[in-house]
């Protein structure tokens, strides 16, 4: 579909990643490369290891308005170093108990693992993903705003 | 039964006699005041002084904080640190949080010296406020306050009260476990039995709730917080040199602005930093100005921490950090 | 500050679907930004030369690349900007081709606007990096190999032939690993015995190899260049000083012919006291502590009669473990692979039919060296009847999805080995395509074939059951008549090595979903773990047959040579740092980092710097932001997030 | 001459005078603590006193002074004159409180005319509400030590007090007699009997505040304990928090900080509090008041001593809010008490 004049449609989810250099940004490298196409949505943040996102990141940027959160990394035993993504397991499982638990949208938030060969799959995780919050609409509960 | 004046002897006794041989540098302990009822943290320095430490129902805070701050205080410059050890009265929730403040590198065990005392609850001032209704307001700060198995019995010079200890025991007192201090070097007082019960009952009600619902109460909830920042500064494991709520420098984590997106963000980042750490002393719910049932939150990460990642924190000073670990079975059921 | 960005049209990979004038024209709205321009390769030499001018005339601090993946040129890029006297390090990429034009192809408008945002977050991070150094460390002379296989053999012998000290470790009494245990080896045929044994020799005799047999690495500390290894050297009870090797000691044990011989795939019997083979490097002998009865009862008739029978005096019981040190630059992994055990799969009926055998089995029983002296024989009969069975274990979604690579060669090697020995035999093989993809492969596969040995396809999931009939076994695959064999012999699947957790913890290199050490580019850099110094040779980074598994400790040997013979090295400068007023010294990186790369001195986090891999994991664990990690820290984190969820910046 | 209205005709008037464009603001129950908060129907008439101040009507916590608008290195301010709206009356206000708000206003135009603040002001209405049961928790109120009385009428355009099922209303300024107007019908004239009934309320209700300062010779003695050793006694187990000096009806200072979000900026100043570090540090990173004590001393200082010199009247109303509200109970009356006994 051509969308040449776009700008009217109707509201867009914004979406932040956190991916991880080794597995989940090369996944995402690769779903370009095979020319999958996915939703425009999502604004992804290169990070080393997807044990460098702290809670506060995601938190943060629900504050700043985003609709989405999406934290990626490499299958567990997979880690580029060892051990981050299990790290990055443990912290976010308990923040995301945190936002059910106050009630903040938990489904906002998602983590997933994608290898460096899981192109399609990324592709399918992000779409999914502004799939279910479009439903949700605009997240307002952190950032206050209108969005 | 607790008998508090004995328990206030044995503790005078050993604050004296530590005083007296120099093992100590000084005792932090309670004194009660000339106006209130509430006992208030004091700092004992000679041993004739010890006579003033009290023991009771309303010895409320959690005297770590101080111990905290006596071991992070840098020695001016050309002084001989005095390292000697810091004497400490401790209940047993007290005495979590220095195993935490252990395991955590903050206070060496050689630098406290600890009067763990049994403790079967104490009194929240606010509920005591609301039972002393009818006392005179002249009579309020010299009231005593016995034992009396399942009541508190309130005395002054009018009719005793008895008050059940349901009504005036802090909340974290009704769901606490551990009785007894774990750490210790003198332990004041009979050894309480361990009672067992579900240790999370008080969470059970917002549990059950829908987000939408609890959404909804902690938006009534955090829409008073002032951000005062007193639940974090009594918070003895909030020892950070530069907490992240007052960096300003070369970017805030989060914005001066008493609103409520500025609110949550700071409730929900405290909660990550106490998880897997807070040994539910109740310091930061007595002394919020606004009653916010902070401790709810952070009782929320440790029931899931210890149902997750079988964290319990406070309990034994070989456990790893929670977040400096991590074990290849952790659950992780959302991730995709 | 400066700031200069570079919008690439990448041909028309990206401005067939991106508007690139319009966003280097937005980019000129930003803060900072003092040039923007678009080009039609950017990674080109004009290209290149477009932002080396601009650099030097206009003074850029920074430079903004928009172009492909990162991690496809941002090395480029890096140099590309250091060459014109900026610092490397105050570049940024933007994604706005595999990120942006290819994946939204149908949606121009959207993909220009995403990658204005892309632009956006990349300046607002840019304006926050700063110039960082690279440091140089010294490197020790000297290499580690661990395994003795013939990837850590032919890695030892060509580090050591450029002229570097090179110790290699083995776990068994001998070097040598499995291509000691092969007869033939496909596609040539030639005997594996007669070109793995000078090489053997080569590596006892070369001057600068220390090999160290029966050990094991228990600690590895340190850093590319400056490794400090700890070795146990393990008991062997005799000191392999005094023995000669002349075997009168096994000769003599009472448990001779009674111990189960793991060389011959247990198929053959030993001595407690044993060398592994024949040709064994070194020719020493060694006790089996889990079998001498003096060993283990203490007491071993009157006296032990090996101790008797040994003329060097070389035997001592008492000899206990001993712990070295070694100080290297750099090390190599090569610790091969183990076999999938297939009675995991009953319905093969390993382990309780006799007829039922392994290919490595297969191996020692062809061996001129082996059991049975190269006859093939089952219960004590020359088969009639073979079957063989690929994939066993392999391309298997239950057991390992990978295909193990040299099996379906190994099964041809077999088959025609019956042929060869059996030249009445029925050969029959079981397989689900064969791959026979390397040179010579195809020819060889296409010979066996022509040799009459009968190929049928069965797929991977249909059923296949071998039940015991007497002292026959009956193979019954699905879609096939039952056939009724004197031996059916099953290629199993090349697996990680079953005790590979330990040694991965010591070494901290992390594995892959199949197991195997995970390389850090499975095309570029094949050879080099995440951990740097540290590289792999051999089937330890997955199936490989001989050639491919020398191919590979070769480029090993010269990976690891590269900084012995630089003779120090560059360290990456992006690692964390602590900001110490900050650090309340609780130790909680300390206990996160993965590389031990933090120490807690005067209470206060301390980063090696070497050690640090730049992860950034004890950033997003300290709770105050006290440590953080260069070029990722949070303040460039936070204003990515912002600048991204704001209209304007 | 003194008017009556029945408790069960407040709702009434409130929303009488919300209909004629006014906003009103009383204590409101809300999560469990009294608050300042919009007012659509009656007011509890058992509140003892409201948690935070009503300060935060006219000063609030967090206060937009004007947004600005960045669009790449482009910043421009959007100031705005700041116009007076719609009325506001502030219903409930204890007569502690409105005390303060005197204080609040000398200080405001003291000098420098502070817009926001006076803007409010002028548009304000404060009826307060005669203590009759003046007992923060534990028994802290002291306002009769201070100059005040749980029936002062200082600050206020009308005072109500409470006398079983109605408020005998005085009103003051022509403010108050503008709600009288109003209120209309919803008002009737006092019977003498209620007049009396209100003396004898006040009476009580004064003798009730047990707690006393003696104000006598404090100037002198805190001037003379300036370098005394006698505030580190007291400091070293104040924890910082500032709850003493957030929940102080007196209390003003504020931090102005841009804050910038989603893109859009906005400037804003939020109450700040000279017992936390952050309040005096330099950008040098040099702290004047770099200890507790220093901290502690300056808000004693302040409420018993600069005010007394700027303003020409006492910091302090003696609402007891930071005596019982302080975690480890630093009990200003003790403090100053103590000031001068080391004075001594
Ligand atoms: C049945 C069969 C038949 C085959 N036939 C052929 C053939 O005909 N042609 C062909 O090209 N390929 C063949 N192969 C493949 C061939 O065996 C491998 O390519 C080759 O052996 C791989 O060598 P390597 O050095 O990587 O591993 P290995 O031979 O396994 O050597 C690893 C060495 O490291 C040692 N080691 C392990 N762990 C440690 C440790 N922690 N510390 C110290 N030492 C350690 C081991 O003891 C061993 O000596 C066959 C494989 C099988 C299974
Ligand atoms: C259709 C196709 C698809 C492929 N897809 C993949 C894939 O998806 N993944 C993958 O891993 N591999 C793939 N390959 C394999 C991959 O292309 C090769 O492995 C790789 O290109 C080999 O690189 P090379 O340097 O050996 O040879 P080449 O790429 O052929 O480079 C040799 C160079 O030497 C130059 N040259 C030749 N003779 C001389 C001379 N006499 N003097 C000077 N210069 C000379 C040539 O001009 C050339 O530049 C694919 C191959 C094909 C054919
Ligand atoms: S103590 Fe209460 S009001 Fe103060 S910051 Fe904490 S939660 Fe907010
Ligand atoms: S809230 Fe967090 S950063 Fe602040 S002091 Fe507590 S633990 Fe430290
Ligand atoms: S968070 Fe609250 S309950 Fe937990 S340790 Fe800190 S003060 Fe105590
Ligand atoms: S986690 Fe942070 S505060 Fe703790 S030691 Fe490390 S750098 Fe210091
Ligand atoms: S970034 Fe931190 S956790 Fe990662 S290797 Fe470096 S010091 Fe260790
Ligand atoms: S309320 Fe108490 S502890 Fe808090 S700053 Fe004031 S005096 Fe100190």
């Amino acid at each position: 579909m051509e969308d040449e004049g776009g700008a009217k449609e109707s509201w867009e989810p914004k979406i932040i990643g956190f991916f991880c250099n080794w597995c989940s940004y090369a996944g995402a490298d690769l779903a370009g490369t095979s020319r999958i196409q996915y939703p425009t949505t999502i604004r992804i943040i290169k990070v080393m290891c997807s044990g460098r996102v702290n809670p506060q990141f995601v938190l943060k940027a629900f504050q700043e308005g985003a609709d989405g959160v999406l934290v990626s990394g490499c299958h567990p035993g997979d880690c580029h170093y060892i051990e981050g993504n299990y790290h990055a397991r443990r912290k976010l499982t308990l923040m995301e108990d945190l936002l059910e638990f106050t009630g903040v949208d938990p489904s906002r938030f998602q983590m997933s693992w994608v290898s460096a060969s899981e192109g399609q799959k990324f592709a399918e995780v992000v779409t999914e993903f502004t799939e279910r919050i479009k439903k949700l609409g605009p997240q307002t509960k952190l950032s206050g705003g209108e969005g | 039964m607790t008998d508090y004046k004995a328990l206030e002897k044995q503790i005078q006794d050993q604050a004296r006699q530590w005083l007296e041989s120099g093992e100590v540098k000084y005792v932090i302990g309670f004194e009660k005041g000339d106006n209130s009822p509430v006992c208030r943290p004091v700092f004992i320095y000679k041993p004739e002084d010890a006579g003033k430490l009290a023991w009771g129902p309303l010895c409320n805070n959690n005297l770590t904080k101080y111990l905290v701050e006596e071991v992070q205080i840098k020695p001016k410059k050309g002084e001989e640190p005095d390292l000697r050890p810091v004497g400490i009265v401790v209940k047993p929730c007290d005495s979590k949080t220095i195993v935490e403040l252990m395991k955590e590198n903050i206070v060496p065990r050689e630098r406290v010296k600890i009067i763990g005392v049994i403790s079967e609850g104490t009194i929240n001032p606010k509920a005591l406020d609301k039972a002393l209704k009818d006392v005179p307001l002249d009579k309020i700060a010299g009231i005593q306050i016995l034992d009396g198995g399942d009541n508190f019995t309130i005395k002054y010079d009018g009719e005793p009260l008895s008050v059940p200890k349901d009504e005036l025991l802090n909340g974290k007192c009704k769901v606490c476990v551990v009785h007894n201090p774990v750490v210790y070097d003198i332990f004041v007082g009979d050894k309480v039995t361990q009672i067992d019960k579900d240790e999370f009952e008080d969470i059970a009600d917002l549990e059950a709730m829908s987000d939408e619902e609890r959404y909804e109460y902690w938006k009534e909830q955090l829409s008073k917080c002032i951000r005062c920042y007193a639940c974090r500064d009594t918070c003895p494991l909030c020892y950070c040199e530069e907490c992240v709520f007052d960096r300003t420098k070369p970017y805030n984590w989060n914005e001066k602005t008493v609103d409520l997106p500025e609110n949550f963000f700071y409730h929900m980042v405290r909660a990550m930093h106490l998880a897997g750490r807070c040994v539910d002393c109740g310091g930061c719910e007595r002394v919020c100005p606004m009653d916010i049932p902070i401790r709810k939150l952070n009782r929320f990460l440790l029931k899931r921490a210890k149902e997750r990642f079988k964290v319990v924190p406070g309990i034994n000073v070989e456990d790893k950090a929670m977040f400096g670990d991590y074990d290849i079975d952790d659950p992780g059921e959302g991730i995709k | 500050m400066k700031i200069g960005v570079y919008v690439c049209e990448c041909g028309t990979n990206i401005s067939g679907t991106v508007d690139v004038a319009d966003v280097a024209e937005y980019a000129k709205s930003l803060p900072n930004v003092a040039v923007s321009k678009y080009y039609k390769y950017m990674c080109s030499d004009p290209g290149q030369l477009l932002i080396k001018d601009d650099i030097k005339e206009l003074g850029l601090t920074h430079v903004v690349v928009a172009s492909c993946s990162p991690r496809m040129h941002e090395p480029t890029f890096r140099t590309v900007v250091e060459e014109a006297g900026m610092n490397a390090y105050c570049f940024e990429m933007a994604n706005i081709r595999e990120h942006c034009s290819w994946a939204h192809m149908h949606e121009k408008f959207k993909a220009t606007e995403k990658a204005k945002d892309l632009v956006k977050m990349s300046v607002a991070k840019a304006a926050l990096l700063e110039p960082l150094e690279k440091k140089q460390v010294p490197v020790t002379p000297a290499a580690l190999v661990i395994g003795g296989g013939i990837a850590g053999i032919q890695t030892a012998l060509e580090i050591a032939e450029s002229g570097f000290k090179t110790y290699l470790v083995e776990s068994t009494p001998s070097i040598g690993g499995r291509m000691a245990q092969l007869d033939k080896t496909f596609p040539t045929m030639d005997c594996s015995a007669c070109i793995l044994t000078p090489k053997m020799v080569d590596v006892a005799r070369h001057p600068n190899i220390e090999l160290l047999t029966y050990s094991e690495v228990t600690g590895i500390d340190g850093y590319i260049g400056n490794f400090t290894v700890t070795v146990k050297k393990k008991a062997r009870y005799v000191d392999i000083e005094k023995c000669v090797g002349c075997g009168l000691c096994a000769e003599a044990c009472r448990l001779k012919d009674r111990v189960d011989d793991e060389f011959n795939e247990n198929l053959g019997k030993r001595s407690a006291i044993y060398v592994p083979f024949p040709q064994a490097v070194p020719l020493k002998y060694t006790i089996d502590p889990e079998k001498c009865i003096f060993l283990k009862t203490g007491k071993c008739g009157d006296s032990p009669p090996c101790v008797g029978a040994c003329a060097a005096d070389a035997i001592n019981h008492q000899q206990e473990d001993e712990i070295i040190e070694l100080d290297v630059g750099t090390i190599v992994v090569a610790t091969g692979f183990d076999l999938y055990d297939p009675s995991q799969k009953p319905e093969y009926g390993y382990g309780k039919i006799k007829n039922v055998i392994t290919g490595m089995e297969f191996e020692r029983l062809v061996s001129a060296s082996g059991p049975t002296e190269g006859h093939i024989e089952i219960n004590g009969k020359e088969p009639e009847k073979v079957v063989f069975i690929q994939c066993v274990g392999s391309r298997d979604k239950e057991g390992n999805e990978y295909c193990s690579r040299v099996c379906c060669m190994y099964t041809a090697k077999h088959a025609h080995l019956v042929r060869d020995k059996i030249p009445g035999a029925e050969v029959i093989v079981y397989n689900t395509d064969v791959r026979a993809y390397g040179k010579g492969f195809e020819e060889f596969y296409v010979r066996v074939m022509d040799e009459g040995v009968k190929y049928l396809r069965r797929e991977l999931d249909d059923q296949i059951e071998v039940v015991e009939n007497g002292d026959k076994a009956i193979v019954k695959a699905e879609g096939h008549p039952d056939i009724e064999a004197d031996l059916v012999v099953l290629a199993t699947a090349i697996e990680q090595k079953k005790d590979i957790a330990d040694i991965s913890k010591v070494l901290k290199i992390s594995r892959g979903a199949d197991n195997f050490f995970l390389e850090i580019h499975p095309k570029l850099r094949p050879m080099d773990t995440a951990t740097s110094g540290i590289f792999l040779g051999g089937c330890c980074q997955g199936p490989k047959d001989i050639p491919d598994t020398v191919a590979q400790a070769s480029g090993a040997a010269a990976k690891a040579t590269i900084p012995l013979a630089q003779g120090k090295i560059d360290l990456d400068p992006q690692t964390s740092f602590v900001i110490e007023n900050n650090c309340a010294g609780c130790g909680l990186c300390v206990e996160a980092c993965p590389y031990s790369a933090i120490e807690l001195m005067d209470g206060k986090a301390e980063v090696n710097e070497a050690l640090c891999r730049g992860c950034g994991l004890c950033s997003a664990t300290c709770r105050s932001g006290a440590i953080q990690l260069k070029g990722l820290t949070d303040h460039q984190l936070i204003s990515m997030i912002k600048s991204s969820l704001s209209e304007v910046f | 001459m003194a008017s009556i209205i029945n408790k069960d005709k407040v709702a009434e008037l409130v929303k009488k005078v919300s209909s004629s464009g006014c906003e009103v603001f009383g204590p409101v129950e809300n999560g469990g603590v009294t608050l300042f908060r919009n007012l659509d129907g009656g007011i509890p008439s058992d509140f003892t006193n409201s948690k935070k101040p009503p300060k935060e009507v006219l000063f609030p916590q967090t206060e937009t002074m004007f947004d600005f608008e960045i669009d790449g290195s482009k910043i421009t301010a959007l100031v705005e004159p700041v116009e007076a709206q719609t009325p506001i009356l502030m219903l409930g206000v204890r007569p502690c409180d409105a005390r303060a708000i005197q204080v609040l206003d000398a200080l405001f135009t003291w000098d420098y005319i502070d817009p926001y603040y006076v803007n409010k002001r002028d548009r304000a209405t404060i009826i307060g509400f005669s203590c009759t049961e003046p007992h923060m928790p534990l028994q802290s109120c002291f306002c009769t030590s201070v100059g005040g009385s749980p029936s002062s009428k200082d600050g206020l355009d009308m005072l109500w007090t409470d006398i079983g099922d109605r408020y005998l209303v005085e009103s003051f300024t022509d403010k108050g007699n503008k709600i009288l107007e109003t209120g209309g019908n919803l008002f009737a004239n006092a019977a003498k009997d209620d007049e009396k009934k209100t003396e004898d309320v006040k009476k009580l209700a004064e003798s009730k505040i047990v707690r006393k300062l003696d104000t006598e010779g404090i100037e002198k003695a805190l001037e003379a304990t300036f370098d005394h050793e006698y505030w580190d006694e007291f400091a070293r187990r104040c924890l910082g928090c500032g709850e003493c000096t957030l929940l102080c009806p007196t209390c003003h200072c504020f931090d102005i900080n841009d804050v910038i979000t989603r893109g859009k900026g906005k400037r804003e100043r939020t109450w700040d509090s000279c017992q936390y570090p952050y309040y005096t540090i330099h950008a040098s990173g040099h702290n004047p008041r770099p200890d507790k004590k220093h901290r502690q001393r300056n808000r004693v200082y302040h409420k018993f001593l600069y005010s007394n010199k700027n303003l020409d009247m006492l910091g302090c109303v003696g609402c007891g809010r930071c005596i019982s509200t302080c975690p480890v109970n630093i009990d200003i009356i003790e403090v100053v008490e103590g000031a001068k006994e080391a004075a001594k």
